[in-house]
């Protein structure tokens, strides 16, 4: 029988092994899995590269790691989004290495890691420095640079709904980065608002199969 | 002579705007756009992290915590609108489907290379966000800034001297003073507000301006 | 206003030009636009490029294409599926030109088009016939074929539902090839089963964003 | 000495499934295998024409026209199963999601490459379908086939003489004599049908067979 639940936010984030690559879903302040990440620190796994589009808000979640020394690098978009102090205060310390990626090619590089691919070439940054030292190639007229599949050990991801299965449903714009960390980990690990029974999500609407999800876990449901 | 607001720059590029455009719109200035459609166009605004038929901003205490838009902001959805993934919302932007894309800039070169991510501050480490990805993948890119610094100095540039965003992109360039293309033969100057001289606006701007044969006077609303 | 209903099938196939690529989607008899190619055989285009998972079924659509000589390739995975005979005789008497693609390796190139990307590495076919003459390059320790995009000049695609905007739902097993399809054409046309009311699609549930679409077209509903 | 039926093949695969796994089922004899999963065990059948939780055929006259598997035959679905596009669809086998592809074969090689898409026959126009992405993507590709062809020729060969799938890929092989595996020293036979010597099995196979220390008699269910 499948069953991908579990009871603990700490049996959720278990195993996880130091200098890990974690990639870390949401946008802004919505769609992260802070409570994920908070019980990562638990945890206690260290010298971690995270993958995300911001670089941690507020004391929480991603920004509690950098905070508390557990980061080395982190590979973004936009580091400094909400209350980024814990980013800069690393940052500016010389303890946290940055990876600057465009937004659309950080989502794209998970998706080759995804699909199996193993490098795609990109429009993207072309002349400009985030290119430098990538290879470039003129494929019918154009300019290009080929970019690398970016895996993650483990995802960490936030929906509202999921079954047994590991099947989910998102809401609204919280939907954003999920579906693709969740396809680009060796063990994805999800944060539910709901649990609800095999059969209960509509099969013509289920955003990430469970195919991608190796554990869920609700959080902050009533008890 | 009479400068835009920065309101009327947007006032300006929202003239633009076809009907039945699907539109991206950068935070800042560009994000003032939307409201200034003209009430007999119908636009669907496209957001990065995974939204199209994005709505005006809710009433306060109204907003959904899950539905924000690319600046972070609280958003709300038109009837017609669709949510999706952060790898979709950047593949409608990376394969030209989104029509316009509507950004600020510290700098344009004239051959439309676009600076508007970086200014090197070496006590701000820098973000890169969407910003590649729109300029090297919308349809049209066109921007909307002052037309000179602060200080004086003209933002329309022989080159660019803040690290590119994205060579030979940018269309269009709306400024306070002007409505300029940038065109194979250099900048061609299609409006320039009322009492304001071909030779004096090429004084605020590096490379030759050249004037449209068919140029008019920049008139905005009083927005 | 947005409106990309037209009223009939001829309007729907409309500006299709000979030597065009077209897009065929569906998988066997499911999910394939039928009546869009029956009307595009009237429309008398000639000397086509079909892109299809299979090289037509039967006696309609693109197997009535193939039959009266419309076609001059066929790029697909797998030509000989249901009732094969109008590919079988034309490909027999050498006026059918067959270019043949591993499905998903089909699929991907599609999508690398609709993504604006230039090209990419696939482990799919390496050391096999259909990697011969392809580029092929060892990454990370494994070897892979270069691919590059597949783009339609037009996409016939199918499915349940549209609204005024294009927003597309398919049904079960018949969505196949068919968002991959719609968003890699210049012109993308869909055959519905029934036109709803803006705002009527779940914006969480909308298999294919209008702004994928062009064109849709009611096809066997009743007067 | 009583070979196994092709009924009996498939049963046999069917007991190496494990509970939980993700599995494609080649169209043939692959097929068959579903039929004979125990009844403790919980496994998701993945299709590639978009389809994860098929179920058993639907009853006469309860077929959805809409809802297929790969080999276009009438399908159904579990309760958890999930409907996507083909891009996702073979993203999960590219990608490795997918744990076992069950495949039928016309030769397989001493180093496990794999022959199944053509036998190059001229009156018969090649098709390819998904088997490359397959082999090449599965996590694990196990195969079925009888051990010789019809005039008793060995189907497992030092080389293969049809074109490859794939190379180096096929794991486990399932046939109507033996179980035998695919390792870096070469075939080794885990199961034989009762009464036959190594001796008689080489003799039906081109590359030397080493019989594992722990091997056992073959024997499948009377299905």
């Amino acid at each position: 029988m499948i069953d991908k639940r579990v009871a603990s936010l700490a049996e959720a984030v278990a195993g996880v092994r130091d200098g890990a690559t974690i990639l870390c879903a949401g946008f802004g302040a919505v769609g992260g899995p802070d409570e994920l990440l908070d019980a990562l620190l638990e945890q206690g796994a260290r010298d971690l590269v995270a993958v995300a589009n911001n670089a941690g808000s507020g004391d929480r979640g991603l920004a509690a790691l950098i905070a508390n020394g557990r980061v080395r690098k982190v590979i973004c978009s936009y580091p400094r989004s909400d209350r980024p102090h814990a980013f800069e205060a690393a940052y500016k310390a010389g303890k946290l290495e940055l990876e600057l990626v465009p937004q659309g090619t950080l989502s794209e590089r998970m998706r080759c890691a995804a699909a199996g691919l193993g490098a795609f070439y990109s429009p993207v940054g072309v002349g400009t420095r985030l290119a430098e030292g990538k290879e470039t190639r003129e494929i019918d007229g154009r300019l290009y640079v080929l970019e690398k599949p970016l895996k993650g050990d483990v995802a960490f991801c936030k929906a509202l709904k999921a079954d047994r299965w590991g099947n989910l449903v998102y809401r609204k714009s919280a939907r954003n980065f999920n579906p693709v960390m969740a396809m680009a980990a060796d063990l994805t690990v999800v944060q539910v608002k709901e649990f609800v029974e095999l059969g209960a999500l509509d099969p013509e609407g289920i955003h990430t199969p469970g195919i991608f999800v190796d554990r869920v876990v609700q959080v902050g449901a009533k008890p | 002579m009479k400068p835009l607001s920065r309101r009327q720059i947007a006032w300006r590029a929202a003239q633009d705007i076809a009907d039945g455009s699907y539109v991206n719109l950068g935070i800042g200035l560009p994000t003032l756009v939307a409201d200034f459609i003209p009430g007999d166009r119908e636009i669907v605004f496209h957001s990065e992290n995974g939204v199209l038929g994005l709505g005006k901003a809710p009433a306060p205490g109204e907003a959904d915590p899950d539905l924000i838009n690319a600046g972070k902001g609280a958003a709300s959805l038109l009837p017609g609108g669709s949510f999706f993934h952060h790898n979709d919302a950047f593949l409608m932007i990376r394969g030209g489907h989104v029509d316009v894309s509507l950004m600020g800039a510290f700098e344009v070169s004239e051959r439309g290379d676009l600076a508007n991510w970086t200014t090197d501050d070496p006590g701000f480490p820098p973000g890169v966000g969407g910003a590649m990805d729109l300029a090297a993948g919308a349809r049209e890119v066109r921007v909307l800034l002052e037309h000179t610094t602060k200080d004086g100095q003209p933002r329309l540039r022989h080159r660019c001297h803040y690290p590119l965003t994205a060579p030979h992109c940018v269309k269009r360039i709306y400024t306070n003073l002007a409505v300029i293309d940038v065109t194979a033969e250099g900048l061609l100057v299609h409006e320039m507000v009322e009492g304001l001289s071909l030779a004096a606006l090429q004084e605020a701007t590096e490379p030759p301006l050249t004037l449209a044969n068919d140029w008019r006077p920049l008139s905005a609303s009083e927005v």
